[in-house]
């Protein structure tokens, strides 16, 4: 799977198998295949939502400290 | 008829007289026209009785008269009885001792009187006096002229006595020789006699209505007691009771008050002593003049003095006041200045304060708008945070319910096919003929080992070869039976 | 003032006037006039006073005089 | 101000302001000119007092000359 | 029957032979045979039938204790 | 701020403004320049107090020196 | 983020994204990007309050200066 797949693309191929499948439009020979396919999709999507999570988490954390340190700041001037 | 002379007719009616009355008689009457002959000192009067409540009238007279032998034999009779001062006075109501006799020379018809009974003419006097005193006190005019006032000093003086008198004579010399000028308006009455009464009287008529006037004085000179009767008349003693001016008497008598000195504003004994109380009032009133000239001077000068003091004292009072006024005002106006700058100042300071609240207000009001919006973005911030953690749950639970769909879409799909497979075997089960041969059936297979469904093909003959469940049987056809 | 008014009524004004300024009843504004009206009341009665005690004196010479001449005339009498 | 205004008129007026000035009723931009006006008042009722007083003074003096010239006169009488 | 034949490949033949045999085109004598053969088929596609099964069980497991993994390190993260 | 504006207007239109910031109606990119604004209001109003006050003092200085010199022109002619 | 942007119109973009995140409107790949912006967005929001805050402190300052200058002004004419 190329890495710079979108979330949004492959989480559309993982619905069409899905549909597919439900469906029963996959021939059994293929089924494993697909099967294989739709759990790296799956792993896939994991990874990204891992991934962007963890930037989120360091974006929110950079926030939360620089609000931090501006009501330290401010603490400290109203101390002064 | 035989003719007589004067002479004789009067001794016959001598003669007759005498034998009528040939003792001694007493007869009363008022005496009337009194005389004492100058030569032989005799004394003749007329007896008259008056007709009831008359003055002049009288209604019968007797002459009378009363030798000189008679009278002292008389006279020092009273006095060995204790008697002074009884005068035969002409108007004096007497009872007299006498004989009738007749004057034949004259023809006159008279009482010799031999002596007066003093006590009837006394007694009488007496009973006039208290019913004079009766009188005045029942209508009330007793001390009328008692209250009236002596004016202070009473130099003005109406006289009423008999000019010439020894009266007159002492009381005008008293008050000539006085320091005042005195100014007597003398009336000339008879202080004796009958006509005593009504020209005192008339005395006091005309002086009380005499200008200037301020006094009247009755007075006489001694006199036998019995002659002061006069001053028990009632009419006397009305005319000094209702007199407009004091009347003060000086009649001569010296043990008992005559009901007009009873009746005056004042009296004395004798005009000496009118005289004197007139100056000794003057003297008093001068002294008096004198000692309020100098009480006067005083007075004036207090009440100058005390005036000027009561004014300078308004005026400084009215200098302080004033002052007072002015200071007062200057205080007001010192207050009122100041109360304008403290005034000012303070509503400078209200001023101030108000400024000061708006911006505490405004600093408060931006600092909370700041503090809102800040709070506002920390919300927005959690709001942001919320969201992103609902599209990490749904992404999540989309990837777990994209698993479970393939899970079961794959399972759905190997049991589809396992069903159709099931299907295909049981089919294919079914059409394995053994199983329907087993059970007793057979196939009838036609000379084309065709399986024979129907009769129609078959004929009589033909060569059909029946397969059982084990082995097969060759065999012609007989007959056939369409049904 | 007339000349005719009585010292007791003109006193009494003054009074009047002394009591309303004791007071305080009398306006600044009409301060000067009242003084100035106390103060001719005043010069009047200083007058009235003034003319009563030369009368007063001169009566009082003339009686000196009246007596001293009566004196002289009784001192004249008594040498007759 | 008008000079023929009451030294009473005047001083109601001034209390007047004072009372406004307490109430806080003066507009802070009239302030200044509501005090001049009343440092006027206050100046004329000085002045009017003043000359009150002056008048009352002369008036005074006035009385006192008077009651001094007769003072002399009477001494003068007395020493006659 | 060759082991790399497809699930489908095979399944059409026993469909056809199916086919055949209702028609009544196979002759009963064939009939015995085919169904056999038919059967032979039946056991080889329950083979392959089960063989999928399998493997897409097997992914399908892997998938799941990937994600339990994941949760579990979500778990651990959120717990330091 | 114009200088001829009057004390009760900018005074009116300061408590504007302290209302609509109490009430929270300015905008935060407005609210800098409206604070600004609110101050040179007030050194305004400051000022504006300022000179009437010392004005008033002037003023006030110079009827208490009036008084003064009346007073002391008083106590000359008690001396005198 | 330019910096004349105003505090309002950034407000209402971040407020715009919060409520498409909440709904769900935007995909996992541009989460991270527009996380980064709402961060960047907050950032900048707080920014300017700060320095709103700052500047009226500043004029805080310079009033309570003023102020103070002029009582010590009004102290020094009162010594005066």
């Amino acid at each position: 799977m190329k890495k710079n797949q979108s979330y949004s693309s492959v989480f559309k191929q993982l619905e069409t198998i899905a549909e597919k499948m439900n469906k029963g439009d996959i021939p059994i020979d293929e089924l494993g295949d697909k099967v294989k396919k739709a759990s790296h999709m799956i792993k896939f999507l994991r990874q990204r939502l891992k991934s962007v999570e963890m930037e989120i988490t360091d974006i929110l954390k950079d926030l939360e400290s620089d609000q931090a340190s501006q009501t330290r700041e401010e603490e400290r001037d109203d101390k002064i | 008829m035989s003719c007589l002379t004067v002479s004789r007719l009067n001794e016959i009616a001598k003669n007759a007289l005498t034998l009528a009355f040939d003792k001694e008689i007493s007869v009363v009457g008022e005496i009337h026209g009194l005389k004492i002959h100058a030569k032989s000192s005799h004394t003749y009067f007329d007896l008259i009785e008056k007709a009831p409540d008359s003055r002049d009238q009288y209604i019968a007279k007797v002459s009378c008269a009363f030798f000189k032998g008679a009278y002292n034999k008389w006279e020092n009779s009273l006095r060995r009885q204790g008697i002074t001062a009884f005068a035969l006075t002409d108007g004096l109501q007497v009872k007299v001792r006498a004989r009738i006799d007749l004057y034949t020379k004259e023809g006159r018809f008279q009482i010799i009187i031999h002596g007066i009974d003093p006590g009837y003419t006394l007694g009488y006097i007496a009973k006039k006096r208290i019913q004079t005193i009766e009188i005045l006190k029942s209508s009330g005019i007793m001390d009328m002229n008692k209250g009236l006032i002596l004016p202070f000093p009473a130099l003005n003086i109406g006289l009423i006595t008999s000019k010439g008198s020894a009266a007159y004579n002492d009381f005008v010399s008293i008050l000539r020789k006085s320091n005042y000028t005195f100014n007597v308006a003398l009336f000339n009455a008879n202080m004796q006699g009958e006509n005593t009464v009504n020209e005192v009287v008339k005395g006091i008529e005309v002086l009380e209505n005499t200008p200037f006037m301020d006094a009247i004085v009755i007075t006489r000179g001694g006199g036998a007691k019995a002659e002061l009767f006069y001053f028990d008349d009632i009419d006397i003693c009305k005319a000094i009771a209702r007199c407009k001016l004091p009347v003060i008497t000086g009649i001569g008598h010296e043990i008992d008050l005559s009901v007009a000195d009873m009746t005056s504003y004042n009296y004395f004994v004798t005009p000496t002593d009118v005289a004197k109380f007139l100056v000794s009032r003057a003297d008093e009133f001068w002294n008096k003049i004198e000692q309020v000239e100098g009480e006067l001077i005083l007075a004036s000068d207090t009440i100058i003095k005390d005036s000027k003091a009561d004014l300078s004292e308004l005026a400084s009072m009215l200098a302080i006041t004033a002052q007072k006024y002015t200071s007062q005002a200057i205080n007001n106006l010192k207050s009122l200045a100041s109360t304008l700058g403290s005034n000012t100042i303070n509503m400078l300071s209200t001023k101030r304060q108000h400024i000061a609240r708006l911006q505490e207000a405004t600093i408060i009001s931006s600092r909370y708008v700041l503090q809102t919006q800040d709070r506002v973005i920390t919300e927005l911030y959690l709001y942001i945070k919320q969201g992103i953690s609902s599209i990490f749950s749904r992404a999540l639970s989309s990837v777990s319910t994209s698993i479970l769909d393939l899970s079961r879409a794959n399972l759905f799909t190997i049991t589809q096919a396992k069903t159709t497979l099931e299907r295909l075997h049981t089919m294919f089960n079914a059409m394995d003929p053994r199983a329907v041969l087993g059970r007793g059936y057979s196939i009838t297979l036609d000379l084309d080992g065709r399986a024979l469904k129907e009769t129609h093909g078959v004929s009589r003959g033909d060569r059909l070869t029946t397969i059982l469940y084990k082995g097969k049987i060759i065999s012609l056809v007989e007959d056939k039976e369409p049904i």
